[in-house]
């Protein structure tokens, strides 16, 4: 009996079990997946974002089915740190304890607001593992993707965060001039980048002549961009020092897998949590039988492989 | 609040699958866990297949089931890709589902004496409850409401529970001319015995059945509908307005007080 | 019998018959779909892009299909303008004669060579309608999307191309920062837009750790990328008053209706060519169609009418 | 020079689709247009049902046809999802394609005597050649390449037309143990009376067959197989590289001079 594949790596110093994790805002609060598998399998969970204040979103309809995925116009609904504290935390401080890191999601509609759930995150949030910057979302009008799509606006929120925490800070990406704004990230002290959030994308019917959601354009995800967010993961890969996870299209291990033959040391499931809600287990045992299908004894043997 | 969900993942073969009425179906599933664990008015997530272009689950409701034999029943109506799709979907086909889903219906204590008002293919989810309520011994109004006479559904199955049935078309082809909230309407007028009023269907005709049970001073539960991708709490995309805030649909609901919908 | 609608737009000056439009690269130069239908019938063709000398392209393999769409790195292989005009010149001047605008794409790996490919074709090619510059092929190290990514480059290009002729210019864009790009060209001259190229990706090969195709990038399009396209297309139209060619994705009228809801005066059918050859036709006569389903006498009251 | 192709696009449907050897299947389709006006050597790109998301055609090769009842038949090899998909193609599937497409084999005036080897599925555009060889009188030597004697295919059809058999097989399982190559080496060197040597199957075989062929001063045609995504010039994915710069594979091609391709 040969000893298995070693699937721990090593993300912004903190130890992953393994490279699984999931895309924030298509976990819940990771407990909603209890029923379908025993969480404390992966590696960490990314929560959904939160703010220092409940934020309602957007209006209906917030999701509409296209080719290959769907967009959603959520606009990161939340309860606010507290209230996501408050449902959530003794559930997340168990996982916690079970060595799955869990990383909280920060949103802010200015560098004020990113900073004030921050705060609350520190305060209230022992348990957690990572901050995760969402600079990306492109479902709001304020803040996400209006102010992480410059590198300009990337370094100032960060920049302005840093100081709030000692943990580790990872900044979600949204798919634009993704290099540039990688190492503005990294300048601005980030310890981590996750990307890609959704592509701002567009469906209208064509008999009313609307929108589908609710605002002219959502968040596109699914299988259909995985080659397109392959692509940004390697570009920063090769941009920065620090581990990215690949984030895009998911929905098999073979999937998983080219993002960490680019170099992204851990991966999340997003959209494929919907479609398949026990995904992220089926995928790292999927991501097990490719690692020893390739002879290696870590996963880190495959972490960069990509030969060109 | 976060409300968690009783859904999990069971794996399901497709027993039956044949018209039903005008572009309505009717497929019945083998899938013992579900048939033994939903409760009328909870819904389930069926992967169908063949077409990986198309990714997400459809969520149903539940007509009939047998938690002995471990089959579920469904109707539904044909009105896009996905559901033209399962017409294919002989017998034998193999697929999985995410259920059971949501809150289901509630029947209060003491409840002798139901309205029951289903639009279209709302009627499926107040097939279940009628047979749970008759076999309380609560005495059940029924009221159909379909474009035409070729689109009535379970007819044989309300009356055969013991409700009373009462139809309406909108072409007048069978039943009252007209929609079912009119029905509803002469009904709550003429007797003040109701205990509680169910509805299901589209949005307009829920909205003025509970605006007469509201009328009437008549608790009312309304089936909510909304796109989702999950239907299982984890999007956050099939949000209902309430006066308590928003809710999510496949966890709060489908199934809310309709005092409590923002229409 | 009511009179059918009415179909011809106006593009930049130019009366076409109809919006239908061919992406340039999937279309050969246009006499490969002869057997498949009149091409006359089609309101413009788009050719493969064509540089002052002739280019081999890049090596083996050039394609690989993807989930909802391929990857192609062909890299822009042309007999140049001269062996263009000489294998296809006859054809397409009979073409021009029959009402279809012939739209003659310009390549080039620097602004000098753009130039002269420009010049030649100025020179020989008498029934071209209009020239495109190809600022966005990513497919090839210099030139294309290494020059056409950014507003400046953008500039650049069309303003050394804008005085060597007096036809319309049109500049094909690639799927970044297209308003500030769309700005750029249009200061420098650009009579009209098209876009959006292919998105620059990747896919893997597992099991070898190599690209599946020649280079680590390539370039994707098909039915995948449509919404991203049509919200492109969409910001495009609202930051620039000339008209916009709307391409990515389409394979039937109503993905076509998209793109001229949100504004775009014409639309090119790209990918779709290879699975249908027949495409063009068979998507003009379902936005016939569909015009017809909404009540008007004329395709340009739909321009434009996407409500938000 | 741009090489216009030929093909049109015509409607076909599956009359036979079923397991011809291990892995390999054998489909025959009912399309009078490309029955009655394709060439051995040619190609069709035909569109496989059943996955929106996997939007190319498949190039196939055909082996047997005939004119007069409309049908053209061909092998294929199991080797990913779309081929996989295509045994799902029951009698009676609606399909179509394009067709005929490349310029196909071309016969030398006076030819007397061929040598034809074939590799795996390659032997696929063989069958068809055979049978246009013998019907001019053309003495014909096969050698069909297998993995495995269960592997072996059309071994009737091409001793029914007259050529003489050879058989090799990687394993050993069933003739000389070893590859074709080594089997036409032998004939090439035990008879100098060939005039024309044609192959088709994986791209190391045929380099070491127009290899031994050019040694014998003897002309050989190789059918080339590239990805590609038309099939009918537009694309220009499928180039072969040539000593006459970079060709066309399916409409220069797929059947070159051995001599001019750069392996």
């Amino acid at each position: 009996m040969v000893n298995d594949v070693s699937m721990s790596v090593d993300f912004a110093g903190i130890r992953l079990k393994n490279p699984l994790n999931t895309a924030s805002g298509t976990f819940g609060s990771a407990q909603q997946f209890e029923n379908f598998y025993d969480v404390s399998l992966l590696g960490a969970v990314t929560l959904k974002g939160a703010s220092a204040v409940p934020w309602e979103g957007n209006p209906q309809p917030r999701m509409a089915e296209v080719f290959g995925g769907m967009l959603n116009s959520v606009g990161l609904t939340n309860p606010g740190v507290r209230g996501l504290v408050a449902e959530s935390g003794a559930y997340l401080a168990g996982l916690a304890s079970k060595g799955t890191a869990v990383i909280c999601q920060v949103a802010g509609h200015s560098v004020e607001e990113y900073k004030e759930a921050l705060v609350l995150f520190e305060e209230l949030a022992p348990w957690a593992s990572a901050f995760e910057l969402n600079i990306s979302c492109p479902n709001i009008a304020k803040g996400g993707a209006a102010m992480g799509s410059t590198p300009e606006g990337a370094f100032e929120v960060v920049n302005a965060c840093r100081p709030l925490t000692k943990r580790p800070l990872i900044v979600k990406m949204g798919p634009v001039r993704v290099q540039e704004i990688a190492r503005s990230c990294v300048d601005a002290g980030a310890n981590a980048l996750s990307l890609i959030n959704t592509i701002s994308a567009m469906s209208i019917d064509i008999n009313t002549h609307k929108s589908r959601v609710a605002r002219p354009t959502a968040g596109f995800s699914g299988p259909a961009i995985h080659p397109i967010a392959v692509r940004m993961a390697w570009e920063v890969c090769n941009a920065v020092d620090v581990p990215v996870c690949g984030i895009g299209g998911i929905t098999c291990g073979a999937d998983a897998a080219e993002f960490l033959l680019v170099g992204c040391k851990a991966v999340s499931i997003g959209t494929e949590n919907f479609v398949d809600p026990a995904a992220a287990v089926r995928i790292l045992e999927e991501l097990k039988d490719w690692a020893r299908s390739q002879g290696v004894s870590d996963i880190n043997e495959l972490i960069g492989a990509f030969e060109c | 609040m976060t409300t968690l969900s009783s859904a999990h993942k069971y794996a399901c073969s497709v027993l039956v699958n044949e018209p039903l009425a005008q572009d309505i179906w009717r497929m019945r599933f083998s899938c013992p866990e579900l048939a033994q664990s939903m409760r009328p008015g909870q819904f389930f997530n069926l992967a169908v297949p063949g077409d990986p272009s198309n990714i997400l689950r459809l969520p149903f409701s539940w007509s009939v089931s047998d938690p002995r034999e471990g089959w579920v029943e469904f109707a539904y109506l044909l009105v896009g890709e996905g559901t033209r799709r399962m017409t294919t979907m002989i017998p034998g086909t193999a697929s999985d589902l995410v259920g059971p889903a949501g809150n289901g219906w509630y029947i209060p204590q003491n409840t002798q004496h139901a309205l029951v008002v289903g639009g279209g293919s709302g009627v499926v989810p107040l097939v279940a409850l009628v047979h749970e309520l008759t076999q309380h011994g609560v005495s059940c109004d029924f009221v159909e409401g379909a474009a035409t006479q070729n689109r009535v559904i379970y007819e044989d199955a309300i009356t055969h529970y013991g409700a009373h049935f009462y139809l309406s078309t909108d072409d007048g082809s069978r039943g009252v001319h007209g929609f079912s909230t009119q029905i509803s309407q002469d009904l709550l007028a003429s007797s003040a015995a109701y205990d509680v009023v169910y509805t299901c269907g589209p949005s307009p005709m829920m909205r003025a059945i509970a605006a007469q049970a509201h009328e009437a001073r008549i608790p009312c539960q309304v089936s909510m509908e909304k796109l989702m991708a999950c239907g299982f709490g984890a999007c956050t995309t099939c949000l209902v307005d309430t006066k308590n805030g928003r809710k999510t649909c496949c966890t709060d609901g489908p199934v809310f007080d309709g005092e409590e919908v923002l229409w």
